[in-house]
């Protein structure tokens, strides 16, 4: 379909920028300035070819496209092999869509070492958008590991007071998941003699304890980096402890890591043992949904508890994945887009306030109403979306995947919808005791309202939420075709493993 | 009462055994460790005497000498070794050479 | 046609948005003309289309505008279009009606305040989602327009947010709300999962069908319809204020009091009655379904009504009334007679939003005083007022003169209470009668409190401090033509509507937009019942008034005297049968608590103690048993040495000799 | 029965280190201590032109009467060993200038131990690695206590010797054991010994073990590491660089010339050995470096643990096994040789530090420094896409496609423990807030070899393929 | 046969004993004599067994250099004479322990002890060999031809074990004179003395 290569353009054009923010020198002031702008025009730019990505895309088709095929490492038969379906598509433009949101939400609020920051966060992007474009398990692994270096980085020195604990564990909780992975694409690899993925979609047929175990090994990985309870507890350290845009990239993309890699791998490399473990989890879904929910309720800290509604919604994405109709899964995949959006710009709106009181306690503030319109007016706006009201974008995700839920599953579809009315209940009591009440602290009398910058970072965000909202239909019919390929492909497996059993 | 190969390889399991208990029990001087390591050695010298003539092949002597001569050469770097150590510390109990650990 | 229909919904929501976005920039009045004006226009289309709908061209028929698809996933397939029938239209009426009149009352009752802009644009919002709901095509659009006017609800009473109660009130209603929703949302998925759609027309079609599946829902088999609808049901439970969901409410008149007129008597609430008909096609083949439905609004109508009895705050007298009336309808429904139901609801609509308009006349006039027992005599500041509020009284307590122009003459609700009492005789079910005789009951302390009101407030003398007294003035123009408006709606509308709701008009006039045959049946027995169940009500309500008229103006102390007579009573009246208390002790308190333990002990001690610190821990207490057993001694090195030696040669000699 | 002339050629390179380092020994003699740092600088030239001679051209075939064997293993390894010891001592001068112990004969004992090891790595009889062994660990003995003023670098010599020592008379006496068993000392007398049958002879498996304990040492495997951190922190830094690098993949490549040759046939039993070595090493190399504040200490356990993850890759048996193995030991080179380059530079106010805690601030006073070894770290944790990670999947691919599938997951969860300790000296770099900052280093050797590594890291990173092609190659040495 | 074998359990017991008395002398000096009497018992079993040559070069390189080299620098650094610490008595029994369980499976395993090995029984069958040529000259024929090799890399171990000794031991003493020949040699007229012109009547 194209010529040139334009998801390993959209891949690495942000190493550019961290090039050129690496070598650029001189006074400090001028470096800082220079590799903000060069940090964000890089961003920009890809987040305009990750749009032709778009516009190009072909949606009735089912396969991926933009493909490109390269031998990386032949001794190991490992490719450099990128494409997109549906599916990826947009977790590619969510990336690319972050990033220069985060670096404008940077832009005042992180004054040492500038030039770091943006480096790393241009990485950071690289591997992102690579890992969802890898076709290889090997190169997604390769990205899918990658993005702990920057993170890691971006926590630890830019973060607040516990930074180093949150910042450990955070990679060493990821880490141990992910090790584990690597084991099962190496045993895929040593089954199917290749690490390319269509390859080994095709080709991988393994005895059914295998593929228990296989599961089990992604599950390891995937299951941390959703998170899933109990393996949630890193997430909420880390987002507080990250400054804003890293929080922001953390729960807007890292987060659909693991959703994506149920999607992606689990489910259609392993679509017995998928189905064989599937009520754990959703078991252990319900328990995030609820647990989560009844946790945000009593947090103290404006983070923790945007990060503990985080793993709330995510229960809702490893629902919809293992639900596998269409509804459900589309649901998923909506949800963490919408999640993608919606989270990130709760976290943005933390940081609003973090820059001007550096604190993220709620009892500091209250009443910012009074000062601070627009901020209010846009907190409102994301929290209603965060809490699913019709119209924005949470809501598709939610209902679609648990319509589809519904359908397979009453009790989970039941247990999972209370957690829509502990959403409602923890994301309002936070608006209301920061935002509503009379303005009583001195300290708040001064705080200004959000000033162009500010506006200009969550415009974009406001109207792709009431878009997504309004006429989902942008994002659901292109990877519809994707979607219906994966569910079908599931079923044959299924079918055809039936029969095999039933065979004498 | 046939004297065989096996005598011989016993003595030397004895003297191997020694050299290598020697090692760890002696705890006063260093010196007395290399002796032992010298005991070590002599029992390997008499496994490959015994093996080499009971063979009746000659490499086994040939390896023995190699054996004599690195020995030496390992006794006088040893010696030497123990030598700068005790310049520096004074002493060359083995309970004392513990300045690393952990 | 199409393009009125499509002005009379988005209009609102242009309104909302200039005046909520560029407030700052185009300021207050312009604001207020802008939503007023959008609304006004509104309301003249949708004249023009009840007119067309209910007696014109396109009487009885349906008209379906289709904007595009909102949502389509595999089978799952919504679009955002907007549907009118008669219902709608009759919807239309009430919503842009009262909205419009309630802009235009805000312009006088909030003209002390520092946000009108916000205010007008909230109001207009609501006005649009409302319409939304009304006008939606599929259960998922109205579930938008459900939850829409729930966040404009949120807003609105939350609209004070100074007021630490304003704004937990809001977060009630909203969460209330949403539990209703859960219910109404598990319904949604129930229809769609049964009949494959969750579009009207194609699960009016699949009806039939449904009735006959069967559904595991919970581990349980059971028969499909039913338990969608009771799910369904749920949801206007929690929108309708009925009695378990209702707690919101009263609570929610920390709002401003134009807001309770418009949404928390005249159109919201109501929502969840106008659902109930909106799927009569389905509830009428759920007939366990609609005993339910039934039995609640009765149980809610009676409830209500008792604490209506006993509170003294103004407002909170109406909001229980409002409860207590949306009962009625909800056993209306659940006897069938949705037309009596929708009759009801339009009837209400106006005399509600009287009373409630009128009560916000009285508080401005009492500078912002809601306690009736700080009035008293408001009549000589208000005579206007007074006059329209005695109307909005009558109507409520149903007074009329029966018999006389065949179906009599009265108030509004005269007519559309009487109606919903006779259907309710008239099926004959054990059910009916519950319905008819709590009905009946409330309706005479409907009377009795909704008369108190009036004599304590605008009778006898004034308790209040006399600073305010001074400074108490008739409220002006711009709030009082409202008044006016609502005020002949509540006296001629059930005269002039009743042929077309209940009368020998209906079957034209609803054509196809509510479920018929049952209707049709009820109507039919309603209209011959015995003349004492005719009458009862009417009887009922004088006495309560009679009644009224004793305690509050001929012997005043009786009241006091009552109270002492039956504590129990009282003090379960008077705390709401402590429904809230019983909540918070059960759901708020141990969601806290258990929310506490499960931060601090499940995170903190036992995912995090036994898991990563934990391991952590271990990690560096064996790097401490490691750099111990480096103790730095050569023989324990060459001991550890040996001990490997010996260890493999152990370990080979055992294994050789196992393997021989 | 005369040495022919084919012998002294493939002994090319040997032939050309002992008679330079032979040279260079006279000169120094002669001249006296000023010519340590043209003997020094020559040695390292020396050791490098030895690489080419290894390529240039390439021979192979045994010689000596079959002591001595090349193939394109063995070439290899040896270029790995030479490369190692050159930049090794290249980066020795200023740290002995330092410690008023720079002398001629450093640079010339280096030499002389690089013979060794490339001896030794040529072994293919049991004398020839004896010899080849001794060379080496006698000179290595030397080197450790070379700062013979300091009593740190004298207990590492002294702790080396001794235990040294011990490991080398086990494997005498595991030698002398297969000697007898097998009726002879040339690696292709035992194999064919051993497949004629005498596999089965317990007397050879405990010589397998003492000769296996013996080869552990010189790796530092557990149970035989105990030395490694001892001297490796006692001996003076650049000589722990060199341990670090050259003699351990100089005996890596013993262990696995011997134990793929003549022992092949007893596979099933040395992999048990090796198998548990391995788990221990990586296990021990994770655990035991979470607390150490010295940072030769803790590289020194860093090596014991990337040591098992080599082993892992020995006891998959495999040719790819063997691929990953030398992979593995590359990219080891290159990042430890980076690491030392960085450790060598640290000093406040002209003094050399060695905690791990003086590393905080870096990034801010010397940020490419930092970088550069945050790119060490990272690729030692074997975070992708870094070189260590290659290294790491190629390993556990092998020792998965062996079935190894437990020693296979402690190693990978090793690999998450002992990123910790990585990860800390990150963070240290980092995160931390410098009390006192390190002096900056001049352009010079460390800076080069540091950057030098640091690119290589990051080519092997983003194009692993041609590593793995000759690392394919040499395995073919192996298995023809 | 008798007497050989009376011999071997001589000089092996003696071997084995003064091996013991190694490890256990308090006094290091007695360690080295006894390590002398240990080699000297076993070039005796050597000789026994037919290896003379090799006898003959543990005397000379043992006892002659390697011994003496040992006995030289025992003396030469402190030797005090203490009693034996507890950690001895402490270690013993589990050292004790684990050696004899070492070396039981040595006797064992390599069947020593028992018909357990097939080799040694077949070694033991044949007895002894008698080689055509003696002894010192077969290892002649071999060690320069055969193993040319090792002799030659032997030889550099040497080399660096004289390189090492002296690297480590080697002091220039401040303020020691030394004779330097090369200096007395190379002095000239002019470096010897120097020529004062007195003047006349002044003094010195």
């Amino acid at each position: 379909m194209s010529s040139w290569p334009i998801l390993s353009l959209v891949t690495f054009l942000p190493l550019v920028g961290a090039l050129f923010c690496l070598v650029v020198n001189g006074p400090k002031e001028a470096v800082d300035r220079n590799c903000r702008s060069a940090a964000l025009l890089t961003s920009l730019a890809t987040f305009l070819v990750s749009l032709v990505l778009w516009v190009r895309f072909d949606p009735a088709k089912a396969s991926f496209q933009f493909e490109e095929k390269l031998d990386w490492v032949p001794a190991l038969s490992i490719g450099y092999h990128v494409g997109v379906d549906g599916i990826s598509l947009f977790f590619v433009l969510l990336s690319t869509l972050l990033t220069p949101i985060c670096i404008l939400a940077s832009w005042e609020s992180v004054q040492v070492r500038v030039k770091e920051y943006m480096i790393a966060f241009l990485v950071l992007e690289t591997f992102m958008v690579g890992m969802f474009c890898a076709l290889d398990l090997a190169l997604f692994y390769v990205f899918f590991e990658g993005v702990l270096i920057p993170m890691f980085l971006i926590i630890g020195v830019w973060g607040g007071k516990r930074r180093v604990y949150a910042a450990f564990k955070f990679f060493l909780y990821t880490l141990l998941g992910s090790v584990l992975m690597l084991l099962a694409i190496i045993a895929i690899y040593w089954q199917v003699g290749t690490t390319d993925l269509p390859t080994a979609m095709e080709k991988l047929e393994l005895p059914f304890t295998w593929q228990c175990w296989l599961w089990l090994a992604f599950f390891a990985s995937f299951a941390v980096k959703v998170p899933m309870w109990p393996v949630h507890t890193w997430l909420p350290d880390a987002h507080v402890e990250a400054p804003t845009a890293g929080s922001v990239i953390l729960a807007g993309v890292l987060l659909k890591m693991g959703g994506y890699g149920f999607l992606r791998f689990s489910i259609p490399l392993l679509p017995e043992a998928s189905q064989y473990f599937a009520p754990l989890v959703f078991g252990l879904s319900i328990v995030a949904v609820i647990y989560t929910s009844l946790v945000a309720l009593v947090q103290e800290d404006m983070k923790k508890l945007i990060a503990y509604s985080s793993v709330a919604h995510m229960g809702f994405v490893t629902i919809g994945a293992f639900i596998m109709n269409m509804q459900s899964v589309q649901g998923s995949i909506f949800q963490m887009l919408s999640h993608g959006i919606v989270s990130a710009a709760l976290f943005l709106c933390v940081g609003v306030v973090y820059d001007r009181m550096h604190t993220r306690e709620i009892a500091a503030y209250g009443g910012l109403v009074h000062r601070m319109p627009r901020y209010a007016f846009t907190f409102m706006f994301f929290t209603l979306a965060s809490v699913g009201l019709p119209g924005l974008s949470g809501f598709v995700g939610e209902f679609l995947v648990l319509v589809g839920t519904f359908k397979a599953n009453t009790w989970v579809a039941f247990l999972a919808t209370t957690g829509i009315i502990l959403g409602a209940a923890y994301a309002l009591w936070l608006y209301r005791k920061i935002i509503f009440g009379e303005l009583t602290k001195d300290s708040l009398k001064g705080i200004l309202d959000m000033n162009r910058r500010e506006i200009a970072v969550f415009l974009p965000l406001v109207l792709i939420t009431l878009w997504m909202g309004i006429y989902p239909s942008s994002f659901l019919d292109p990877m519809a075709p994707a979607v219906d390929k994966l569910i079908g492909d599931y079923q044959a497996a299924l079918k055809l493993a039936r029969t095999a059993a039933l065979a004498p | 009462m046939i004297i065989g190969l096996a005598h011989y390889l016993a003595v030397a399991s004895v003297l191997f055994t020694l050299g290598i208990l020697g090692i760890f029990l002696n705890r006063k001087n260093a010196i007395v460790i290399l002796m032992c390591v010298e005991l070590m050695l002599l029992a390997v010298n008499i496994n490959l005497v015994a093996f080499s003539v009971f063979q009746g092949n000659v490499v086994g002597q040939v390896f023995a000498m190699l054996v004599l001569t690195v020995a030496a050469a390992e006794a006088a770097i040893g010696l030497a070794i123990l030598v700068v150590y005790f310049r520096n510390r004074g002493t060359i109990e083995v309970e004392d050479i513990n300045a690393m650990k952990g | 046609m199409d393009l009125a229909i499509k002005l009379i919904v988005f209009l609102p929501l242009l309104a909302a948005a200039i005046a909520g976005l560029f407030c700052r920039v185009i300021g207050d009045r312009p604001a207020q003309i802008v939503t007023c004006a959008a609304l006004l226009i509104a309301a003249a289309l949708s004249v023009f289309v009840f007119v067309r709908i209910g007696f014109g061209p396109e009487s009885g028929k349906l008209i379906v505008v289709k904007l595009f698809t909102w949502i389509g996933s595999g089978t799952f397939d919504v679009d955002w279009a907007l549907r009118v029938d008669t219902l709608t239209a009759v919807m239309l009426i009430v919503v842009t009606g009262v909205s419009s009149m309630v802009h235009v009352y805000s312009v006088g009752y909030m003209v002390e305040d520092t946000s009108i802009a916000r205010f007008m644009a909230y109001l207009s919002l609501f006005t649009f989602f409302m319409l939304m709901l009304v006008t939606s095509d599929n259960l998922v659009q109205l579930f938008f327009g459900w939850e829409g006017v729930g966040l404009a609800s949120y807003l609105l009473i939350g609209f004070w947010y100074d007021k630490p109660s304003a704004n937990a009130a809001a977060m009630k209603a909203f969460i209330v709300n949403r539990i209703g929703d859960f219910g109404f949302a598990l319904g949604i998925f129930a229809v769609w999962m049964l009949s494959g759609s969750v579009g009207f027309a194609d699960i009016f079609a699949k009806g039939p069908e449904m009735a006959q599946m069967r559904i595991q829902f919970l581990g349980m088999n059971l028969p499909a319809l039913e338990t969608a609808c009771l799910l369904l049901f749920v949801g206007a439970m929690g929108k309708s204020a009925q009695i378990g969901l209702h707690t919101w409410l009263p609570d929610a008149m920390e709002g401003p009091t134009p807001v309770s007129a418009l949404i928390h008597a005249a159109t919201m609430v109501t929502a969840g009655v106008f659902m109930v008909c909106r799927l009569s096609p389905l509830f009428e083949l759920a007939p366990m379904a609609l005993q339910v439905v039934a039995l609640i609004g009765a149980a809610t109508a009676f409830f209500a009504a008792t604490v209506g009895l006993t509170q003294f705050d103004i407002k909170r007298v109406v909001a229980y009334s409002t409860c207590s009336q949306l009962g009625y309808m909800f056993f209306a429904c659940g006897v069938g007679a949705y037309s009596a139901a929708m009759f009801h609801l339009m009837t209400h609509a106006f005399f509600k939003a009287l009373l409630f308009l009128g009560s916000g006349s009285v508080i401005t006039c009492l500078h912002h005083e809601q306690d009736m027992r700080k009035m008293g005599g408001v009549r000589e500041k208000a005579p206007q007022t007074f006059i329209l509020m005695w109307v909005g009284t009558l109507a409520l307590s149903g007074i009329g003169v029966p018999f006389i122009l065949g179906n009599g003459l009265g108030f509004a609700g005269f007519y559309s209470k009487d109606a919903m009492l006779e259907s309710a005789f008239g099926v004959h079910t054990t059910v009916g009668m519950i319905a008819f005789w709590l009905g009946v009951i409330a309706a005479f302390m409907t009377a009795f409190y909704s008369t108190r009101l009036m004599f304590m407030t605008f009778y006898g003398k004034y308790r209040g401090d006399h600073h305010t007294w001074d400074h108490a003035h008739e409220s002006p123009a711009v709030m009082l033509i409202p008044l006016y408006v609502l005020g002949i709606g509540a006296a001629l509308s059930g005269l002039v509507a009743y042929d077309w709701f209940v009368g020998h008009d209906w079957k034209a006039f609803w054509g196809q937009s509510i479920a018929v045959r049952s209707t049709e049946e009820v109507l039919h027995h309603a209209h011959e019942v015995p003349l004492w169940v005719k009458l009862l009500p009417l009887v009922f309500a004088v006495a309560g008034i009679l009644l009224s008229y004793y305690y509050y103006i001929v012997r005043t102390d009786m009241p006091a005297r009552t109270v002492k007579a039956f504590p129990g009573l009282h003090a379960l009246f008077f705390n709401k049968w402590y429904f809230d208390e019983f909540y918070d002790a059960v759901f708020v308190k141990p969601a806290l608590a258990v929310g506490r333990v499960l931060w601090k002990k499940g995170d903190g001690a036992v995912i995090d103690g036994l898991g990563p610190d934990n391991i952590a821990a271990r990690a560096q207490d064996m790097a401490g048993v490691l750099s111990r057993f480096q103790s730095g001694y050569l023989y324990h090195y060459a001991f550890v040495m040996l001990i490997g030696v010996a260890g493999l040669i152990t370990y080979f000699m055992y294994s050789m000799l196992v393997g021989r | 029965m005369v040495v022919g002339l084919e012998s002294w050629t493939l002994a090319r390179p040997e032939l050309f280190l002992a008679a330079a380092a032979m040279l260079l020994l006279i000169y120094g003699v002669v001249r006296g201590e000023v010519a340590t740092p043209f003997v020094s600088v020559a040695t390292s030239v020396v050791l490098l032109v030895t690489v080419v001679l290894l390529f240039a051209p390439y021979r192979e075939g045994t010689a000596f009467a079959s002591l001595f064997i090349v193939d394109r293993l063995t070439a290899t390894m040896k270029a790995m060993v030479l490369v190692g010891a050159a930049v090794a001592v290249l980066m020795s001068r200023s740290y002995f200038e330092q410690a008023k112990a720079w002398r001629f004969e450093y640079p010339v004992l280096v030499a002389l131990a690089t013979l060794g090891m490339m001896l030794m790595i040529s072994a293919n009889d049991l004398m020839s690695l004896y010899v080849g062994l001794e060379l080496q660990s006698l000179a290595l003995y030397v080197i450790a206590a070379f700062q013979r003023d300091s009593l740190r670098s004298t207990e590492a010599g002294v702790k080396y010797f001794v235990l040294g020592s011990v490991a080398s008379g086990m494997l005498l006496f595991g030698a002398s054991l297969i000697y007898g068993f097998c009726g002879g000392t040339a690696f292709v007398q035992i194999s064919r010994a051993l497949l004629d049958g005498k596999a089965a002879e317990f007397g050879v498996v405990v010589g397998l073990v003492f000769v296996v304990a013996g080869l552990a040492f010189k790796v530092s495997a557990v149970p035989f590491h105990m030395w490694t951190p001892d001297v490796y922190e006692g001996a003076p830094t650049p000589v722990t660089a060199l341990f670090a690098v050259a003699p351990k993949i100089a005996a890596i490549s013993l262990m696995v010339s011997v134990l793929m040759g003549p022992f092949k046939p007893l596979f099933l039993q040395w992999q048990q050995i090796i198998v548990v070595a391995a788990v221990l090493s990586m296990a021990l190399g994770a655990f035991a470096a979470l607390r150490q504040q010295n940072i030769k200490r803790l590289m020194a356990y860093s090596s014991i643990g990337n040591v098992g993850y080599v082993l892992l890759g020995l006891a998959s048996g495999s040719e790819k096994g063997i691929q990953s193995i030398v992979f593995y030991l590359a990219i080891y080179l290159v990042m430890t040789l980076g690491v030392f380059a960085t450790i060598l530079m640290m000093k406040r106010r002209g003094v050399m530090v060695e905690s791990v805690s003086d590393l905080a601030g870096l990034a801010k006073s010397q940020p490419m420094m930092a970088f550069a070894m945050l790119l060490f770290m990272f690729s030692l944790a074997g975070i992708p896409p870094l070189a260590g990670f290659w290294g790491k999947l190629y390993i556990f691919i092998a020792a998965v496609e062996a079935k190894l599938y437990i020693p296979a997951v402690l190693g990978v969860l090793a690999s998450v423990v002992a990123s910790y300790y990585y990860l800390r000296i990150v963070k240290v770099m980092y995160f931390d807030e410098a009390a006192d900052a390190l002096d900056s280093t001049p352009f010079g050797v460390y800076r080069t070899v540091a950057f030098a590594s640091a690119i290589l890291v990051t080519l092997f990173s983003l194009a692993p393929q041609p590593l793995s092609l000759i690392a394919a190659s040499a395995a073919k040495g192996l298995f023809p | 046969m008798l007497l050989q074998a009376l011999a071997f359990y001589v000089f092996a017991a003696i071997t084995v004993a003064s091996g013991a008395m190694v490890v256990v002398s308090r006094n290091p000096v007695y360690s080295v004599l006894f390590l002398i009497l240990a080699f000297f018992n076993a070039a005796a079993l050597f000789v026994l067994i037919g290896a003379e040559f090799i006898a003959m070069i543990l005397v000379i390189v043992y006892v002659g250099a390697v011994a003496v080299l040992f006995l030289f620098v025992v003396m030469m650094l402190d030797i005090n004479l203490t009693e034996l610490r507890e950690g001895f008595l402490k270690y013993f029994p589990v050292g004790a322990l684990i050696g004899v369980v070492l070396f039981a499976e040595m006797l064992l395993g390599l069947g020593i002890v028992g018909a357990g090995s097939t080799t040694i029984a077949g070694l033991n069958s044949h007895g002894a060999q008698v080689l055509a040529i003696d002894n010192t000259r077969a290892i002649g024929r071999v060690l320069y031809t055969q193993y040319f090799y090792l002799f030659q890399v032997a030889g550099v171990v040497l080399l660096v074990a004289m390189i090492g000794a002296i690297v480590l031991t080697l002091r220039t003493r401040p303020g020691v004179r030394r004779q330097k020949i090369g200096d007395q040699i190379n002095r000239t007229k002019e470096q010897a003395m120097t020529v004062v012109k007195v003047p006349t009547r002044g003094g010195v």
